[in-house]
Protein backbone atom coordinates (compact mmCIF):
# COMPACT_ATOMS: atom_id res chain seq x y z
CA UNK A 1 0.00 0.00 0.00
CA UNK A 2 2.96 1.65 -0.22
CA UNK A 3 1.97 4.19 -2.90
CA UNK A 4 -0.57 5.69 -0.19
CA UNK A 5 1.71 7.52 1.58
CA UNK A 6 4.74 7.85 -0.62
CA UNK A 7 8.03 8.76 1.00
CA UNK A 8 11.12 6.84 0.70
CA UNK A 9 11.98 6.27 4.23
CA UNK A 10 8.84 3.78 5.05
CA UNK A 11 9.44 1.93 1.27
CA UNK A 12 12.67 1.47 2.66
CA UNK A 13 11.58 -0.28 5.73
CA UNK A 14 8.92 -1.94 4.75
CA UNK A 15 11.70 -3.50 2.23
CA UNK A 16 14.19 -4.71 4.79
CA UNK A 17 11.48 -6.20 7.05
CA UNK A 18 9.53 -7.67 4.30
CA UNK A 19 13.03 -9.12 2.92
CA UNK A 20 14.03 -10.38 6.19
CA UNK A 21 10.16 -11.72 6.21
CA UNK A 22 11.06 -13.55 3.31
CA UNK A 23 13.80 -15.36 5.03
CA UNK A 24 12.21 -16.42 7.76
CA UNK A 25 9.60 -17.53 5.65
CA UNK A 26 11.35 -19.94 3.70
CA UNK A 27 13.04 -21.36 6.21
CA UNK A 28 10.08 -22.12 8.04
CA UNK A 29 8.86 -23.17 4.84
CA UNK A 30 11.50 -26.08 4.08
CA UNK A 31 11.27 -27.02 7.73
CA UNK A 32 7.40 -28.14 7.40
CA UNK A 33 8.24 -29.56 3.87
CA UNK A 34 11.21 -31.61 5.72
CA UNK A 35 8.82 -32.67 8.87
CA UNK A 36 6.48 -34.16 6.14
CA UNK A 37 8.72 -35.85 4.23
CA UNK A 38 10.49 -37.25 6.72
CA UNK A 39 7.74 -38.03 9.44
CA UNK A 40 6.09 -39.92 6.29
CA UNK A 41 9.75 -41.80 5.26
CA UNK A 42 10.75 -42.79 9.15
CA UNK A 43 7.47 -43.28 11.60
CA UNK A 44 6.20 -46.31 11.62
CA UNK A 45 2.40 -46.24 10.67
CA UNK A 46 0.65 -48.00 12.81
CA UNK A 47 1.89 -46.16 16.06
CA UNK A 48 2.14 -49.01 18.64
CA UNK A 49 4.19 -47.44 21.21
CA UNK A 50 4.11 -43.34 22.29
CA UNK A 51 8.01 -43.51 22.01
CA UNK A 52 10.66 -42.96 19.09
CA UNK A 53 12.32 -46.42 19.28
CA UNK A 54 15.84 -46.83 18.20
CA UNK A 55 14.95 -47.16 14.19
CA UNK A 56 12.91 -44.58 13.71
CA UNK A 57 15.20 -41.81 15.98
CA UNK A 58 17.93 -42.48 13.81
CA UNK A 59 16.26 -42.83 10.64
CA UNK A 60 14.74 -38.95 11.33
CA UNK A 61 18.79 -37.45 11.85
CA UNK A 62 20.10 -39.17 8.64
CA UNK A 63 16.84 -37.91 7.06
CA UNK A 64 17.34 -34.13 7.84
CA UNK A 65 21.19 -34.58 6.92
CA UNK A 66 19.79 -36.09 3.58
CA UNK A 67 17.51 -33.80 3.00
CA UNK A 68 19.63 -31.00 3.62
CA UNK A 69 22.19 -32.13 1.32
CA UNK A 70 19.28 -32.36 -1.87
CA UNK A 71 18.70 -28.71 -0.90
CA UNK A 72 22.35 -28.00 -1.44
CA UNK A 73 22.43 -30.14 -4.59
CA UNK A 74 19.54 -28.47 -6.09
CA UNK A 75 20.11 -24.53 -5.11
CA UNK A 76 23.98 -25.53 -7.02
CA UNK A 77 22.12 -27.01 -10.07
CA UNK A 78 19.17 -23.91 -10.42
CA UNK A 79 22.56 -21.46 -10.38
CA UNK A 80 24.28 -23.43 -12.50
CA UNK A 81 21.29 -23.28 -14.78
CA UNK A 82 20.51 -19.85 -14.01
CA UNK A 83 24.40 -18.43 -15.15
CA UNK A 84 24.44 -20.95 -18.17
CA UNK A 85 21.08 -19.56 -19.53
CA UNK A 86 21.54 -15.78 -18.20
CA UNK A 87 25.43 -15.36 -17.69
CA UNK A 88 24.93 -14.10 -14.50
CA UNK A 89 21.90 -13.14 -12.29
CA UNK A 90 21.47 -15.96 -9.25
CA UNK A 91 18.58 -17.07 -8.59
CA UNK A 92 18.82 -16.73 -5.09
CA UNK A 93 20.93 -13.84 -5.12
CA UNK A 94 17.71 -12.26 -2.95
CA UNK B 1 17.01 -3.09 10.84
CA UNK B 2 16.39 0.18 13.08
CA UNK B 3 14.77 -0.56 16.55
CA UNK B 4 11.43 0.19 15.49
CA UNK B 5 11.39 -1.62 12.43
CA UNK B 6 12.72 -4.94 14.25
CA UNK B 7 9.76 -4.43 17.15
CA UNK B 8 7.44 -4.34 13.63
CA UNK B 9 9.58 -7.41 12.30
CA UNK B 10 8.80 -8.74 16.30
CA UNK B 11 5.32 -8.83 16.14
CA UNK B 12 4.87 -10.32 12.71
CA UNK B 13 6.88 -13.06 13.36
CA UNK B 14 4.51 -13.52 16.52
CA UNK B 15 1.88 -13.45 14.71
CA UNK B 16 2.99 -15.98 12.34
CA UNK B 17 4.69 -18.11 15.50
CA UNK B 18 0.63 -18.31 16.49
CA UNK B 19 -0.43 -19.24 12.89
CA UNK B 20 2.65 -22.06 13.05
CA UNK B 21 1.58 -23.64 16.14
CA UNK B 22 -2.27 -23.85 15.01
CA UNK B 23 -0.80 -25.25 11.67
CA UNK B 24 1.09 -28.18 13.49
CA UNK B 25 -2.21 -28.70 15.78
CA UNK B 26 -4.24 -29.14 12.67
CA UNK B 27 -1.74 -31.22 10.93
CA UNK B 28 -1.48 -33.40 14.27
CA UNK B 29 -5.21 -33.78 14.32
CA UNK B 30 -5.72 -34.23 10.10
CA UNK B 31 -2.69 -36.83 10.42
CA UNK B 32 -3.47 -38.59 13.05
CA UNK B 33 -6.98 -38.62 12.35
CA UNK B 34 -6.13 -39.76 8.33
CA UNK B 35 -3.91 -43.12 10.20
CA UNK B 36 -5.90 -43.95 13.46
CA UNK B 37 -9.92 -44.06 12.20
CA UNK B 38 -10.48 -46.51 9.37
CA UNK B 39 -13.83 -48.07 10.33
CA UNK B 40 -17.18 -46.11 10.84
CA UNK B 41 -18.85 -48.37 12.04
CA UNK B 42 -19.63 -46.32 15.15
CA UNK B 43 -20.64 -42.58 15.81
CA UNK B 44 -18.06 -42.43 18.46
CA UNK B 45 -14.30 -43.00 18.89
CA UNK B 46 -13.60 -47.21 20.32
CA UNK B 47 -10.70 -46.97 22.73
CA UNK B 48 -8.69 -48.64 19.97
CA UNK B 49 -9.06 -45.88 17.86
CA UNK B 50 -8.22 -43.27 20.67
CA UNK B 51 -5.43 -44.78 22.00
CA UNK B 52 -4.19 -45.10 18.55
CA UNK B 53 -4.54 -41.12 17.83
CA UNK B 54 -2.91 -40.86 21.67
CA UNK B 55 0.37 -42.51 20.75
CA UNK B 56 -0.07 -40.87 16.77
CA UNK B 57 0.26 -37.29 18.38
CA UNK B 58 2.47 -38.48 21.06
CA UNK B 59 5.21 -39.66 18.78
CA UNK B 60 4.77 -36.79 16.28
CA UNK B 61 5.46 -34.34 19.18
CA UNK B 62 8.42 -36.23 19.97
CA UNK B 63 9.22 -36.62 16.16
CA UNK B 64 8.82 -32.76 15.96
CA UNK B 65 11.63 -31.85 18.60
CA UNK B 66 14.13 -34.28 17.35
CA UNK B 67 13.63 -32.48 14.08
CA UNK B 68 13.74 -29.22 15.06
CA UNK B 69 17.25 -29.54 16.46
CA UNK B 70 18.74 -31.59 13.99
CA UNK B 71 17.38 -28.65 11.48
CA UNK B 72 19.09 -26.19 13.89
CA UNK B 73 21.95 -27.85 13.60
CA UNK B 74 22.49 -28.31 10.02
CA UNK B 75 21.37 -24.65 9.41
CA UNK B 76 23.99 -23.49 11.94
CA UNK B 77 26.94 -25.18 10.18
CA UNK B 78 25.33 -24.40 6.84
CA UNK B 79 25.64 -20.64 7.78
CA UNK B 80 29.13 -21.30 9.11
CA UNK B 81 30.34 -22.26 5.87
CA UNK B 82 28.40 -19.52 4.12
CA UNK B 83 25.15 -20.59 3.57
CA UNK B 84 23.28 -22.12 0.45
CA UNK B 85 25.87 -22.07 -2.17
CA UNK B 86 23.67 -19.53 -3.64
CA UNK B 87 23.91 -17.31 -1.41
CA UNK C 1 2.10 -1.54 9.15
CA UNK C 2 0.60 -0.05 12.72
CA UNK C 3 3.79 1.67 13.54
CA UNK C 4 3.45 3.93 10.69
CA UNK C 5 0.30 5.05 12.11
CA UNK C 6 0.75 4.99 15.92
CA UNK C 7 -1.69 5.62 18.31
CA UNK C 8 -3.67 2.83 20.39
CA UNK C 9 -7.34 3.19 19.33
CA UNK C 10 -6.10 1.66 15.81
CA UNK C 11 -3.71 -1.25 17.03
CA UNK C 12 -6.07 -2.22 19.41
CA UNK C 13 -9.32 -1.77 16.36
CA UNK C 14 -6.79 -4.17 14.33
CA UNK C 15 -5.73 -6.75 16.82
CA UNK C 16 -9.52 -7.29 17.70
CA UNK C 17 -10.24 -7.58 14.28
CA UNK C 18 -7.44 -10.23 14.10
CA UNK C 19 -8.34 -12.12 16.85
CA UNK C 20 -11.78 -12.41 15.10
CA UNK C 21 -10.52 -13.45 11.84
CA UNK C 22 -8.02 -16.21 13.62
CA UNK C 23 -10.55 -17.90 15.25
CA UNK C 24 -12.59 -17.94 11.87
CA UNK C 25 -9.73 -18.81 9.67
CA UNK C 26 -8.89 -21.82 12.36
CA UNK C 27 -12.53 -23.02 11.85
CA UNK C 28 -12.28 -22.56 8.39
CA UNK C 29 -9.18 -24.42 7.95
CA UNK C 30 -10.56 -27.07 10.46
CA UNK C 31 -13.62 -27.55 8.11
CA UNK C 32 -11.44 -28.15 4.88
CA UNK C 33 -8.98 -30.59 6.47
CA UNK C 34 -12.25 -32.37 7.76
CA UNK C 35 -13.75 -32.15 3.94
CA UNK C 36 -10.12 -33.67 2.73
CA UNK C 37 -10.39 -36.56 5.14
CA UNK C 38 -13.80 -37.39 5.45
CA UNK C 39 -14.36 -37.54 1.18
CA UNK C 40 -11.11 -39.79 0.82
CA UNK C 41 -12.60 -42.16 3.67
CA UNK C 42 -16.20 -41.96 2.75
CA UNK C 43 -16.69 -41.83 -0.67
CA UNK C 44 -16.52 -44.40 -3.88
CA UNK C 45 -13.59 -43.42 -6.18
CA UNK C 46 -15.18 -44.58 -8.71
CA UNK C 47 -18.08 -42.48 -9.00
CA UNK C 48 -20.50 -44.84 -10.98
CA UNK C 49 -23.39 -42.44 -9.39
CA UNK C 50 -23.97 -38.64 -9.12
CA UNK C 51 -25.78 -39.00 -5.64
CA UNK C 52 -24.55 -39.46 -1.66
CA UNK C 53 -25.62 -43.26 -1.15
CA UNK C 54 -26.88 -44.93 1.85
CA UNK C 55 -23.58 -45.68 2.64
CA UNK C 56 -21.56 -43.01 2.01
CA UNK C 57 -24.02 -40.56 3.80
CA UNK C 58 -23.72 -42.34 7.16
CA UNK C 59 -19.99 -43.09 7.00
CA UNK C 60 -19.91 -39.11 6.07
CA UNK C 61 -22.21 -38.41 9.66
CA UNK C 62 -19.68 -40.30 11.53
CA UNK C 63 -16.30 -38.91 10.06
CA UNK C 64 -18.06 -35.53 11.27
CA UNK C 65 -18.06 -37.02 14.53
CA UNK C 66 -15.27 -38.75 14.86
CA UNK C 67 -13.08 -36.15 13.74
CA UNK C 68 -14.49 -33.67 16.30
CA UNK C 69 -13.51 -36.21 19.19
CA UNK C 70 -10.19 -36.30 17.46
CA UNK C 71 -9.84 -32.85 17.37
CA UNK C 72 -10.70 -32.34 21.48
CA UNK C 73 -8.49 -34.99 22.23
CA UNK C 74 -5.56 -33.67 20.79
CA UNK C 75 -6.54 -30.19 22.46
CA UNK C 76 -6.78 -31.96 25.55
CA UNK C 77 -3.59 -33.85 25.34
CA UNK C 78 -1.53 -30.45 23.91
CA UNK C 79 -2.79 -28.80 26.60
CA UNK C 80 -2.22 -31.24 29.27
CA UNK C 81 1.56 -31.49 27.91
CA UNK C 82 1.75 -27.43 28.07
CA UNK C 83 0.43 -27.15 31.43
CA UNK C 84 2.81 -30.17 32.78
CA UNK C 85 6.08 -28.32 30.94
CA UNK C 86 5.42 -24.75 32.07
CA UNK C 87 2.32 -25.32 34.83
CA UNK C 88 -0.16 -22.79 33.42
CA UNK C 89 -0.08 -21.06 30.29
CA UNK C 90 -2.59 -22.94 27.72
CA UNK C 91 -1.81 -23.07 24.35
CA UNK C 92 -5.23 -22.25 23.59
CA UNK C 93 -5.82 -18.93 25.47
CA UNK C 94 -5.41 -16.97 22.07
CA UNK D 1 -16.13 -4.96 17.75
CA UNK D 2 -17.86 -2.10 17.44
CA UNK D 3 -19.84 -0.94 14.28
CA UNK D 4 -17.16 0.27 12.31
CA UNK D 5 -14.59 -2.73 13.15
CA UNK D 6 -17.32 -5.27 11.88
CA UNK D 7 -17.76 -3.42 8.85
CA UNK D 8 -13.95 -4.25 8.01
CA UNK D 9 -14.28 -7.92 9.41
CA UNK D 10 -17.49 -7.92 7.34
CA UNK D 11 -15.37 -7.04 4.22
CA UNK D 12 -12.75 -8.94 5.16
CA UNK D 13 -14.80 -12.00 5.42
CA UNK D 14 -15.74 -11.70 1.82
CA UNK D 15 -12.70 -11.55 0.64
CA UNK D 16 -12.18 -14.49 2.27
CA UNK D 17 -15.40 -16.04 1.09
CA UNK D 18 -14.81 -15.72 -2.34
CA UNK D 19 -11.10 -17.07 -1.72
CA UNK D 20 -12.92 -20.24 -0.19
CA UNK D 21 -15.42 -20.27 -3.15
CA UNK D 22 -12.17 -20.56 -5.45
CA UNK D 23 -10.38 -22.75 -3.54
CA UNK D 24 -13.69 -25.29 -3.47
CA UNK D 25 -14.26 -24.45 -7.20
CA UNK D 26 -9.79 -25.57 -7.80
CA UNK D 27 -10.16 -28.45 -5.66
CA UNK D 28 -13.24 -29.97 -7.75
CA UNK D 29 -11.33 -29.66 -10.88
CA UNK D 30 -8.12 -30.86 -9.16
CA UNK D 31 -9.67 -34.22 -7.42
CA UNK D 32 -12.03 -35.36 -10.32
CA UNK D 33 -9.71 -34.91 -12.88
CA UNK D 34 -6.95 -37.03 -11.22
CA UNK D 35 -9.97 -39.50 -10.60
CA UNK D 36 -11.84 -39.87 -14.00
CA UNK D 37 -8.71 -38.70 -15.99
CA UNK D 38 -6.00 -41.85 -16.58
CA UNK D 39 -5.67 -41.67 -20.25
CA UNK D 40 -3.62 -40.12 -22.09
CA UNK D 41 -4.30 -41.78 -25.88
CA UNK D 42 -6.62 -38.83 -26.96
CA UNK D 43 -6.31 -34.96 -26.50
CA UNK D 44 -10.21 -34.56 -25.59
CA UNK D 45 -12.07 -35.77 -23.02
CA UNK D 46 -13.80 -39.52 -24.14
CA UNK D 47 -17.57 -39.23 -23.09
CA UNK D 48 -16.81 -42.08 -20.75
CA UNK D 49 -14.18 -39.59 -18.59
CA UNK D 50 -16.86 -36.96 -19.04
CA UNK D 51 -19.39 -37.96 -17.48
CA UNK D 52 -17.28 -39.35 -15.05
CA UNK D 53 -16.03 -35.65 -14.03
CA UNK D 54 -19.84 -34.73 -14.17
CA UNK D 55 -20.84 -37.38 -10.93
CA UNK D 56 -17.93 -36.81 -9.50
CA UNK D 57 -18.43 -33.15 -9.39
CA UNK D 58 -22.07 -33.76 -8.03
CA UNK D 59 -21.03 -35.89 -5.67
CA UNK D 60 -18.80 -34.19 -4.38
CA UNK D 61 -20.94 -30.47 -4.13
CA UNK D 62 -23.70 -33.26 -2.02
CA UNK D 63 -21.11 -34.15 0.20
CA UNK D 64 -19.88 -30.83 0.83
CA UNK D 65 -23.13 -29.97 2.32
CA UNK D 66 -23.20 -32.85 3.88
CA UNK D 67 -20.06 -31.99 5.94
CA UNK D 68 -21.09 -28.43 5.66
CA UNK D 69 -24.73 -29.23 8.04
CA UNK D 70 -22.86 -31.78 10.41
CA UNK D 71 -19.86 -29.42 11.12
CA UNK D 72 -22.34 -26.51 12.14
CA UNK D 73 -24.17 -28.83 13.90
CA UNK D 74 -21.33 -30.23 16.12
CA UNK D 75 -20.00 -26.79 16.16
CA UNK D 76 -23.29 -25.13 17.65
CA UNK D 77 -23.48 -28.40 20.66
CA UNK D 78 -20.04 -27.70 21.30
CA UNK D 79 -19.67 -24.06 21.46
CA UNK D 80 -22.90 -24.68 24.03
CA UNK D 81 -20.80 -27.35 26.14
CA UNK D 82 -18.18 -24.16 26.59
CA UNK D 83 -16.29 -24.35 23.43
CA UNK D 84 -12.94 -27.11 23.14
CA UNK D 85 -11.77 -27.83 26.37
CA UNK D 86 -9.08 -24.85 26.32
CA UNK D 87 -10.69 -22.17 25.10
CA UNK E 1 -7.89 -1.48 5.90
CA UNK E 2 -9.65 0.90 4.17
CA UNK E 3 -11.86 2.33 7.25
CA UNK E 4 -8.45 3.77 8.18
CA UNK E 5 -8.35 6.53 5.55
CA UNK E 6 -11.86 6.37 4.08
CA UNK E 7 -12.73 8.52 0.90
CA UNK E 8 -13.70 6.82 -2.90
CA UNK E 9 -10.45 7.17 -4.61
CA UNK E 10 -8.39 4.72 -2.82
CA UNK E 11 -11.02 2.68 -1.70
CA UNK E 12 -12.06 2.06 -5.57
CA UNK E 13 -7.68 1.98 -6.60
CA UNK E 14 -7.58 -0.56 -4.23
CA UNK E 15 -10.29 -2.79 -5.31
CA UNK E 16 -9.72 -2.51 -9.22
CA UNK E 17 -6.43 -3.68 -7.97
CA UNK E 18 -7.46 -6.32 -5.42
CA UNK E 19 -9.73 -7.81 -8.68
CA UNK E 20 -6.91 -7.64 -10.97
CA UNK E 21 -4.47 -9.61 -8.57
CA UNK E 22 -7.50 -12.38 -7.33
CA UNK E 23 -7.43 -13.51 -10.99
CA UNK E 24 -3.83 -13.82 -11.93
CA UNK E 25 -3.83 -15.44 -8.38
CA UNK E 26 -6.53 -17.89 -9.98
CA UNK E 27 -4.78 -18.15 -12.98
CA UNK E 28 -1.50 -19.16 -11.26
CA UNK E 29 -2.94 -21.24 -8.86
CA UNK E 30 -4.36 -23.22 -11.48
CA UNK E 31 -1.51 -24.12 -13.15
CA UNK E 32 0.42 -25.21 -10.26
CA UNK E 33 -2.15 -27.37 -9.88
CA UNK E 34 -2.32 -28.43 -13.18
CA UNK E 35 1.39 -28.86 -13.20
CA UNK E 36 1.04 -31.09 -9.90
CA UNK E 37 -1.66 -33.44 -11.58
CA UNK E 38 -0.15 -33.84 -14.98
CA UNK E 39 3.61 -34.73 -13.31
CA UNK E 40 1.77 -37.19 -11.43
CA UNK E 41 0.44 -38.38 -14.13
CA UNK E 42 3.03 -38.48 -17.15
CA UNK E 43 6.47 -38.39 -15.46
CA UNK E 44 8.22 -41.76 -15.10
CA UNK E 45 9.09 -42.07 -11.17
CA UNK E 46 12.54 -43.64 -11.61
CA UNK E 47 13.92 -41.00 -13.52
CA UNK E 48 16.20 -43.43 -15.39
CA UNK E 49 16.97 -40.10 -17.93
CA UNK E 50 17.14 -36.18 -17.71
CA UNK E 51 15.53 -35.86 -20.61
CA UNK E 52 11.20 -36.07 -21.37
CA UNK E 53 11.09 -39.03 -23.60
CA UNK E 54 8.76 -39.10 -26.41
CA UNK E 55 5.83 -41.11 -24.24
CA UNK E 56 6.22 -38.46 -21.31
CA UNK E 57 6.11 -35.22 -23.81
CA UNK E 58 2.96 -36.58 -25.49
CA UNK E 59 1.07 -37.02 -22.30
CA UNK E 60 1.98 -33.73 -20.75
CA UNK E 61 0.52 -32.06 -23.99
CA UNK E 62 -2.71 -34.25 -24.03
CA UNK E 63 -2.87 -33.93 -19.88
CA UNK E 64 -2.95 -30.12 -20.70
CA UNK E 65 -5.67 -30.18 -22.98
CA UNK E 66 -7.65 -32.63 -20.82
CA UNK E 67 -7.23 -30.12 -17.81
CA UNK E 68 -8.61 -27.15 -19.50
CA UNK E 69 -11.84 -29.08 -20.93
CA UNK E 70 -12.41 -30.38 -17.27
CA UNK E 71 -11.95 -26.71 -16.15
CA UNK E 72 -14.67 -26.16 -18.27
CA UNK E 73 -17.20 -28.78 -17.72
CA UNK E 74 -16.90 -28.11 -13.68
CA UNK E 75 -17.39 -24.44 -14.85
CA UNK E 76 -20.58 -25.26 -17.02
CA UNK E 77 -21.68 -27.41 -14.36
CA UNK E 78 -21.79 -25.25 -11.03
CA UNK E 79 -22.93 -21.63 -12.97
CA UNK E 80 -26.19 -24.43 -14.18
CA UNK E 81 -26.01 -25.17 -10.47
CA UNK E 82 -26.25 -21.45 -9.53
CA UNK E 83 -28.39 -20.44 -12.18
CA UNK E 84 -30.81 -23.24 -11.37
CA UNK E 85 -30.78 -22.24 -7.64
CA UNK E 86 -31.15 -18.75 -7.61
CA UNK E 87 -32.31 -17.81 -11.42
CA UNK E 88 -29.32 -15.47 -11.95
CA UNK E 89 -26.23 -14.27 -10.35
CA UNK E 90 -23.35 -16.41 -11.71
CA UNK E 91 -20.68 -17.60 -9.38
CA UNK E 92 -17.99 -16.59 -11.93
CA UNK E 93 -19.43 -12.78 -12.08
CA UNK E 94 -15.97 -11.82 -10.53
CA UNK F 1 -5.90 0.74 -14.06
CA UNK F 2 -4.42 3.98 -14.42
CA UNK F 3 -0.56 4.28 -14.31
CA UNK F 4 0.15 4.79 -10.29
CA UNK F 5 -2.21 1.50 -10.03
CA UNK F 6 -0.59 -0.50 -12.62
CA UNK F 7 2.51 0.48 -10.97
CA UNK F 8 0.94 -0.97 -7.64
CA UNK F 9 -0.11 -3.96 -9.43
CA UNK F 10 3.44 -4.55 -10.58
CA UNK F 11 5.11 -4.21 -7.56
CA UNK F 12 2.91 -6.62 -6.14
CA UNK F 13 3.39 -8.87 -9.02
CA UNK F 14 7.29 -9.16 -8.73
CA UNK F 15 7.00 -9.99 -4.86
CA UNK F 16 4.64 -12.83 -5.81
CA UNK F 17 6.66 -14.19 -8.48
CA UNK F 18 9.75 -14.38 -5.91
CA UNK F 19 7.22 -15.99 -3.96
CA UNK F 20 6.23 -18.17 -6.87
CA UNK F 21 9.73 -18.94 -7.77
CA UNK F 22 11.17 -20.15 -4.00
CA UNK F 23 7.74 -22.17 -4.78
CA UNK F 24 8.76 -24.28 -7.62
CA UNK F 25 12.74 -24.63 -5.96
CA UNK F 26 10.70 -26.32 -2.54
CA UNK F 27 8.48 -28.33 -4.18
CA UNK F 28 11.41 -29.75 -6.76
CA UNK F 29 13.53 -30.04 -3.37
CA UNK F 30 10.45 -32.06 -1.74
CA UNK F 31 9.87 -34.36 -4.75
CA UNK F 32 12.65 -35.30 -5.53
CA UNK F 33 13.73 -36.28 -2.16
CA UNK F 34 10.60 -37.98 -1.81
CA UNK F 35 11.41 -40.07 -5.21
CA UNK F 36 14.63 -40.93 -4.83
CA UNK F 37 15.92 -41.17 -1.19
CA UNK F 38 14.17 -44.09 0.44
CA UNK F 39 17.34 -45.81 2.68
CA UNK F 40 18.60 -44.24 5.20
CA UNK F 41 21.17 -46.74 6.19
CA UNK F 42 23.72 -43.55 5.70
CA UNK F 43 23.90 -40.23 6.74
CA UNK F 44 25.16 -39.08 3.16
CA UNK F 45 23.79 -39.26 -0.09
CA UNK F 46 24.89 -41.99 -1.99
CA UNK F 47 26.15 -41.42 -5.62
CA UNK F 48 23.11 -43.24 -6.60
CA UNK F 49 20.25 -40.64 -4.91
CA UNK F 50 22.88 -37.63 -6.21
CA UNK F 51 22.32 -39.00 -9.85
CA UNK F 52 18.94 -39.68 -9.21
CA UNK F 53 18.23 -35.95 -7.42
CA UNK F 54 20.05 -34.63 -10.80
CA UNK F 55 18.08 -36.42 -13.19
CA UNK F 56 14.89 -35.87 -11.22
CA UNK F 57 15.70 -31.84 -10.95
CA UNK F 58 16.44 -32.04 -14.75
CA UNK F 59 12.98 -33.55 -15.66
CA UNK F 60 11.23 -31.79 -13.75
CA UNK F 61 12.17 -28.50 -14.76
CA UNK F 62 11.46 -29.96 -18.80
CA UNK F 63 8.28 -30.58 -17.89
CA UNK F 64 7.25 -27.88 -16.22
CA UNK F 65 8.46 -25.27 -18.87
CA UNK F 66 6.64 -27.55 -21.61
CA UNK F 67 3.17 -27.60 -19.32
CA UNK F 68 3.86 -23.90 -19.15
CA UNK F 69 4.15 -23.55 -23.14
CA UNK F 70 0.99 -25.47 -23.41
CA UNK F 71 -0.92 -23.58 -20.76
CA UNK F 72 -0.23 -20.23 -22.21
CA UNK F 73 -1.48 -21.56 -25.83
CA UNK F 74 -4.94 -23.02 -24.45
CA UNK F 75 -5.50 -19.81 -21.96
CA UNK F 76 -4.91 -17.44 -25.14
CA UNK F 77 -7.22 -20.08 -27.20
CA UNK F 78 -9.45 -19.67 -24.47
CA UNK F 79 -9.65 -15.90 -23.91
CA UNK F 80 -10.22 -15.83 -27.73
CA UNK F 81 -13.05 -18.23 -27.86
CA UNK F 82 -14.40 -15.89 -24.97
CA UNK F 83 -12.83 -16.82 -21.96
CA UNK F 84 -14.56 -19.47 -19.04
CA UNK F 85 -18.26 -19.78 -19.88
CA UNK F 86 -19.01 -18.20 -16.83
CA UNK F 87 -16.72 -14.95 -17.20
Amino acid sequence: MSFLFGGRPQISSEAKIAQAEAEIDMVSDMFSRLVNSCSKKCLDRDYREPDLNKGESVCLDRCVSKFFEVNVKVSEKMQGEASANAAGGSPFGI
Amino acid sequence: LNPQEQRELQSRMEKKQMKEFMNVYSNLVQNCFNSCINSFETKSLTSREESCVMRCVDKHLKSQTRLGERFQEQNAAMAQAGGLPGR
